[in-house]
């Protein structure tokens, strides 16, 4: 399904924000909220896996029901999940299209990767001694 | 010990009414702060010592080891990228800036991520603009477009606008009208006596359509705009021309939207239309708590708020070309040093993988996204916990953080100034 | 200990009655002493003018609304650009310039001292980091208290000494030097979109006037001791017919002081229009000076304005909105919470307009028809009339008929007949530009026991050598020189150590910031008053605890104590 | 006299070259000039092979061409006032601002800000541009004045932003904005565009292709005739937002 991924803050990511390798924030910023009429489409429960397809690249995350979402929009906290499938053109402004990059969302069977293993995808090494 | 009235570090809002309990290295209790207040000081968890990669994973090294080999790193550099400054003190970014000017580097703050475009459009058509306490003190109509201060700002509406007693309104949940403007429903649009719901991308046109409605011009706008009914952009814009005090807060949705900073010059340009019959401000919900502080002191120093390249020795300016994810996407900068930050989480993938692939340097208390993309990260103090130091609250009202515990870090304005003296081959002069 | 000698200077030093004499200064430690030794380090100044370091009493050059008018001007960034060399930083910006550039081409010209115009007390500590980083000029603060709610609740209770009381907490607080009045009751007014027109006019919901406000801070002024008078930004400022509130504020002043004036009005060109509007504004210089004239209580300075872009900047807020629907150009506004209010516009003030001509005439004429120059001081209330660097160009005019007879041949028509300036003969001769440019402000300012001004024992070693032999330049004749040789000193000396030669900067800087403390009684102290403790926690925004400067703003911070109400 | 400047393998490719110094009257001295890479000042020899045919007495007679990977070079004719350059290929940022006079041609892509705050003078761009094409420095109440731009392939967001003066003739498609803010001039479009014009206060700009998202506050007065397209136009008169004069001429509004 095409839609509009919008990002932004929310108090759960603030709270995570500097234990980026808990399993809390992944949780939080893994999370993809939908319309509830979209996710009958995609014939999805909450807590299912949807794959995020840009022309950047493609990131699974949980699908949670939101009514306020609108149709056609999904909506992830700003993070390593959402900058996955951004896309880094910046229309000469020096901004990214946060807020409206288009992807294609679908059902997945694929896990949800921790943000050390997103990190590790674009050349980094993950450090989690605490 | 109870510390009391201590500024809480995390957003623009800088809070500084928080009472906390400190025993010995801990916070263990914050009282008035929000639930990210709490967590800024009870959560606080540290990388304990510098760490370098290796081949296979990551060695401890000494803080001078991790010094030098910064500044070599920075020495040997064409194009160095010195970026973030947006959750530490004015005192380091202040000597981030002199380093800069020293090694030709390109310096950015996470303002280009968040409302680099607001200063964009500022710098085409000014800010009308105050400070918090005129809005508590006397508006009558607050408006928030595209952003959501309960989830990002939670105590900005009990402190500075609607829920705020203020000289004026003091009876403020009753005097004060609320018009929320977003593209969803969320907690905010929930208190709103006015939401607009807007479609993705449509601001500018309903931002233009409520100037010419302001100016009489009606006629001129079609029956919906972008999802809104013309007849409830007339109905807010009676609202806003009868305000007594009007005041505009917004977010992220302007900024980072299709048009960006055009769609937040458009919101501005109302406002100042709306002066010519009231009185309106305008004011940006800055995220970091001290990101507005990084764009004053670049200002101060260089000219300029963000984005500032000295590859020529002189000051250069040009958000698209010398803002850090341009930088990176086009693989410009083959070395980099992050301060107070996390580029690795909140720059696109495209733009945070360069980051791996050149030398980077990261200066953070805490591990984050950018330490697996760093060849050495150097732990430090956080400002407003263990170090005390200058933040500017989002209306330019500048506060002193507290120091309110000892953990035994380096302030990262001293490790700044050492990196400094080793690439000048010679002492910190600038106090 | 270092020592410099200075020889064959020709010192012009006012304040201690020299004129031109040809003699050596000594310094030790960076004061002026009576001699030095044998191995102090010599600079030949070959009979040049030399002069103490120049003090401006009125510019704007940190703080909140400066930086605010550097952040949304990129397009004058690129216009003077530097790159970092030797001692100097990289620069920006040529009307508002970055703060190493105002440094360094302030004291390129000699400038060692400088007062910011208008510091918003709850905006404070951004101030004081900005001086920080203007490190080659001591600086004070003019600190605002036109629209301070606490105050004007003291003026309406005719409260004096509590008016008083505030003012010292505050200038305590903030690390202030002196009261700055911007359009009194008019800043509070333009929280509602308002402004006042008239001295007698009310301020809304606070039942007091601009006159009330003014008369009472010039006893309170005076009760605290504070070394200068209050500082007034008249109402109404660039309106036409502007000049009559000026002269009726002018009749509210006292003599009060032997030592100095009892008010200081700034930037007086702006306030001295006829006319009614913008169509038949004409200069009223005639009637403002001869009410200075005759008031010895009264120093002004001039407000020059010169044709260039430059940015008007200024705590009036209703007057820059003003301007702005004049101008359709990019508008900033700052108001401040309990306190006053800020605009910021880009202006460029061109010979095309009549307006403009007539301004820049009345400044002149201010200068020329005032018989003291202890009474009219050179400034272009930078950068809001022009940037500073177009002082040396204000000097030659006011040095040479010729000069402004030139000017005045290519000006719009309409200036001869709505000024006087052509008919002015009177041309300002070497020392009473020294007035204008220091002296007259180091007793402005109440600066002179502080070692400021003046090159007598005792004093500051801050001293200007200019490239100028006053034996063998005829202003009047060769006023271009006399402009160049005012550009760029020989040396700028601060404190006993050269810091720029030549116009290059060659040292780090290391300036002080002089504030007052008016000690005020025990039982009238505002930490000690439970109402004003507790209407500041409800209607401020940053707590009473978390307001006051802290001392590691000031590394090298000055305090004169006065022992007020005594 | 010709100059053909061959650009030299490099290290790190990535790095941007400012190379304002590329302008045809600099060469009438020699080739002797230096240019920028990263942070390090280098001679125009050590970033190119350098080939000079023929001798010139005066600038106009230069022509500069430019072979080879070109496009992380910047600046290259800022502040020309006559001569010729070609690039053979693709052109850094800033190509030809400030320029007064003379002639630039791009057989290949330009990159963002070409022909900034033009005066005189003439670009032609055989492929795309960037964003901003024909448009202004932050902050600046003016873009472009004089001269002409022509991109025979697309241009980027915000194409002619704050134009003042002079002809901007894209023959492909634009982005988002092209002709915000616009005070004067002339702008052509025969592809489409999305949001044309918006807040424009003065000056003229046709639409041959499609309209995406007509900002809704212009006025349709009028149809016209465009003899040189052969097309009947719809007239808007805008932005009334911005109490603008501007004049839009579009053939196929598309939806609102």
């Amino acid at each position: 399904m095409k839609c509009i991924l919008n990002t932004g803050r929310t108090v759960p990511q603030g709270i995570a924000v500097e234990h980026k390798g808990s399993d809390t924030y992944r949780a939080v910023a893994s999370a993809c909220f939908l319309n509830p009429v979209d996710m009958m489409i995609l014939g999805i429960e909450n807590g299912a896996r949807v794959g995020i397809t840009s022309p950047t690249g493609h990131v699974v995350l949980s699908a949670r029901s939101a009514e306020g979402v609108t149709r056609g929009e999904i909506f992830v906290t700003i993070g390593p999940y959402a900058n996955h499938i951004i896309s880094s053109e910046t229309h000469g402004t020096g901004m990214p299209d946060f807020k409206s990059q288009s992807v294609d969302v679908e059902p997945t069977e694929e896990p949800i990767r921790s943000v050390g293993e997103l990190m590790e995808e674009i050349g980094g090494l993950r450090y989690d001694r605490q | 010990m109870i510390v009391s009235d201590v500024v809480c570090p995390f957003c623009g809002c800088l809070c500084d009414d928080l009472e906390l309990e400190v025993e010995g290295d801990r916070v263990v209790r914050v009282q008035n702060g929000c639930s990210l207040a709490e967590a800024t000081f009870m959560n606080d968890t540290r990388l304990p010592t510098p760490i370098r990669r290796t081949k296979t994973g990551w060695e401890d090294i000494s803080y001078d080891e991790a010094i030098k080999e910064t500044a070599d790193i920075l020495k040997e550099a064409d194009r160095p990228l010195l970026y973030g400054w947006s959750s530490t003190h004015g005192e380091a970014q202040s000597v981030g800036v002199h380093i800069a000017e020293l090694i030709g580097a390109v310096i950015d703050n996470t303002s280009t991520v968040c409302h680099g475009p607001s200063i964009l459009a500022i710098q085409e058509v000014g800010h009308p603009g105050c400070t918090l306490g005129q809005v508590k003190n006397r508006a009558d109509v607050i408006i928030y477009w595209g952003c959501n201060p309960i989830e990002a700002h939670p105590r900005h509406m009990s402190r500075y606008t609607t829920f705020a007693t203020g000289f004026f309104v003091p009876e403020a949940q009753r005097e004060r009208t609320v018009i929320v403007v977003d593209t969803r429903r969320n907690d905010t649009t929930n208190i709103a006596d006015e939401f607009l719901q807007v479609e993705p991308g449509g601001d500018y046109a309903v931002l233009s359509a409520l100037r010419a409605i302001v100016r009489g011009k009606e006629s001129v706008i079609p029956k919906k705009v972008a999802g809104i009914a013309k007849e409830q952009l007339i109905r807010v814009a009676g609202i806003c021309k009868n305000a007594k005090f009007g005041a505009i807060f917004f977010g992220l949705g302007l900024t980072m939207s299709r048009g960006k900073y055009k769609n937040v010059r458009n919101a501005i340009e109302l406002t100042d239309e709306l002066n010519r019959h009231t009185k309106f401000v305008i004011s940006p919900m800055r995220g970091h708590g001290n990101v507005y502080g990084s764009n004053e002191v670049f200002t101060w120093m260089t000219g300029y708020p963000f984005a500032v390249d000295f590859a020529r020795g002189i000051a250069f300016y040009n958000p698209g070309e010398t803002t850090a994810v341009d930088i990176l996407r086009r693989g410009e900068c083959d070395a980099a040093l992050i301060v107070a930050s996390d580029p690795g989480a909140n720059f696109p993938r495209l733009a945070a993988a360069h980051l791996a692939k050149i030398p980077t340097v990261i200066i953070d208390p805490h591990v984050n996204a950018t330490t697996a993309l760093s060849r050495i990260h150097i732990p430090c103090t956080a400002a407003g916990i263990d170090a005390a130091g200058t933040a500017y609250r989002m209306d330019g009202v500048p506060i002193r953080l507290k120091k309110v515990i000892e953990r035994g870090y380096p302030d990262d304005a001293e490790l700044l100034k050492k990196i400094y003296d080793r690439l000048n081959g010679g002492g910190w002069d600038h106090d | 200990m270092t020592e410099l000698l200075v020889k064959n200077a020709c010192v012009i030093d006012p304040i201690r009655g020299i004129n031109g004499d040809i003699m050596d200064i000594a310094i030790r430690d960076g004061r002026i002493v009576e001699s030095v030794s044998d191995r102090a380090e010599v600079i030949d100044a070959h009979r040049c003018l030399t002069l103490p370091g120049g003090i401006d009493s009125h510019t704007h050059v940190c703080g909140t609304k400066v930086n605010f008018g550097r952040y949304m001007s990129p397009e004058d960034m690129r216009a003077g650009r530097t790159q970092r060399r030797g001692k100097m930083h990289v620069t920006s910006g040529y009307y508002v310039p970055t703060t190493f550039g105002n440094s360094y081409r302030y004291s390129a010209m000699g400038y060692t001292t400088l007062l910011e115009g208008a510091m918003a007390p709850l905006e404070a500590r951004h101030t004081h980091e900005e001086f920080t980083a203007t490190p080659h000029q001591d600086m004070l603060a003019n600190t605002l208290f036109d629209g301070n709610w606490a105050v004007m609740d003291a003026v309406r209770e005719k409260n004096i000494k509590k008016a008083a009381a505030i003012v010292g907490w505050t200038l305590n607080a903030v690390k202030g030097y002196a009261i700055k009045l911007t359009n009194p009751g008019g800043t509070e007014a333009w929280g509602w979109g308002e402004d006042v027109t008239s001295i007698h006019e009310m301020v809304p919901h606070f039942d007091v006037t601009p006159a009330e406000i003014i008369t009472t801070m010039i006893q309170a002024n005076e009760l605290l001791k504070l070394p200068h008078s209050v500082h007034l930004h008249c109402n109404n400022l660039g309106k036409p017919g502007n000049y009559q509130t000026t002269l009726d504020t002018f009749d509210l002043v006292p003599d009060v002081n032997p030592n100095r004036q009892t008010l200081y009005a700034t930037h007086v060109q702006f306030h001295a229009y006829g006319g009614g509007t913008w169509r038949n504004i004409c200069s009223k210089a005639e009637e403002i000076t001869r009410s200075v004239n005759s008031k010895p209580q009264i120093v002004m300075d001039m407000g020059q304005i010169m044709f260039c872009r430059t940015m008007t900047m200024t705590a009036d807020g209703p007057m820059e909105f003003n301007l702005h629907c004049l101008h359709h150009n990019k508008w900033s506004n700052h108001d401040v919470e309990l306190e006053t209010g800020s605009g910021i516009i880009p202006v460029t003030y061109s010979k095309k307009s009549a307006v403009n001509c007539i301004m820049w005439a009345i400044g002149l004429e201010l200068a020329l028809l005032t018989k003291s120059p202890w009474q009219c001081l050179l400034e272009t209330d930078n950068p809001n009339g022009a940037p500073f660097v177009k002082y040396p160009e204000v000097i030659g005019l006011l040095m040479s008929k010729r000069y402004r007879d030139e000017e005045c041949a290519t000006l719009h028509a309409d200036t001869e007949g709505r000024t006087s300036l052509c008919a002015l003969e009177r041309e300002m001769d070497w020392h009473d530009i020294a007035v204008m440019t220091r002296a007259g402000q180091a007793k402005a300012l109440g600066i002179i026991n502080q070692g400021k001004g003046h090159l007598g024992i005792g004093a500051e070693a801050d001293i200007a050598i200019y490239p100028i032999r006053t034996d063998s330049v005829d202003p009047a004749r060769e006023y271009r020189k006399v402009v160049e040789g005012f550009q760029k000193t020989r040396f700028t000396i601060k404190r006993g150590r050269v810091v720029s030669r030549d116009g290059e900067i060659i040292v780090d800087g290391a300036n002080a910031t002089f504030w007052v403390n008016a000690k005020v009684p025990e039982d009238l102290r505002m930490e000690n008053d439970p109402e004003f403790i507790k209407r500041f926690e409800q209607f401020y925004t940053v707590r009473m605890s978390n307001y006051p400067v802290q001392d590691v703003y000031l590394p090298r911070g000055r305090c004169i104590e006065t022992e007020a109400f005594t | 006299m010709r100059v053909i400047l061959e650009s030299k393998v490099r290290s790190k490719p990535n790095l941007p070259i400012e190379a304002e110094a590329i302008i045809p009257r600099n060469f009438l001295k020699g080739t002797d000039l230096v240019v920028f890479e990263g942070n390090k000042e280098r001679t125009l020899s050590e970033l190119f092979w350098i080939f000079v045919e023929g001798t010139a007495v005066s600038p106009e007679n230069i022509e500069v061409v430019l072979k080879g990977d070109t496009s992380r070079i910047k600046r290259v004719g800022e502040y020309m006032d006559t001569g010729n350059i070609v690039i053979e290929g693709d052109i850094g940022m800033h190509c030809g601002n400030f320029m007064s006079g003379g002639t630039i041609e791009i057989l290949g892509n330009a990159d963002s800000w070409l022909g900034r705050e033009m005066r005189g003078g003439t670009i032609l761009c055989r492929g795309n541009a960037g964003h901003y094409c024909a448009t202004g420095y932050r902050g600046e109440k003016k873009g472009m004045q004089g001269g002409k731009v022509e991109v025979f392939g697309n241009a980027g967001d915000f194409c002619a932003e704050y134009l003042a003066g002079g002809e901007v003739h894209i023959h492909g498609s634009t982005g988002d904005f092209p002709g915000v803010e616009m005070r004067g001039g002339q702008l052509t479009i025969e592809g489409d565009a999305t949001r044309p014009c918006a807040n424009m206060k003065e000056g003229s700009c046709v639409i041959l292709g499609t309209v995406h998202d007509m900002i809704p506050t212009f006025e349709k007065i009028d149809k016209r005739v465009l003899p040189e397209w052969k097309i009947t136009a719809d007239v808007y008169k805008g932005d009334v937002a911005n109490r603008g004069k501007g004049t839009l001429m579009i053939k196929n509004p598309g939806a609102v």
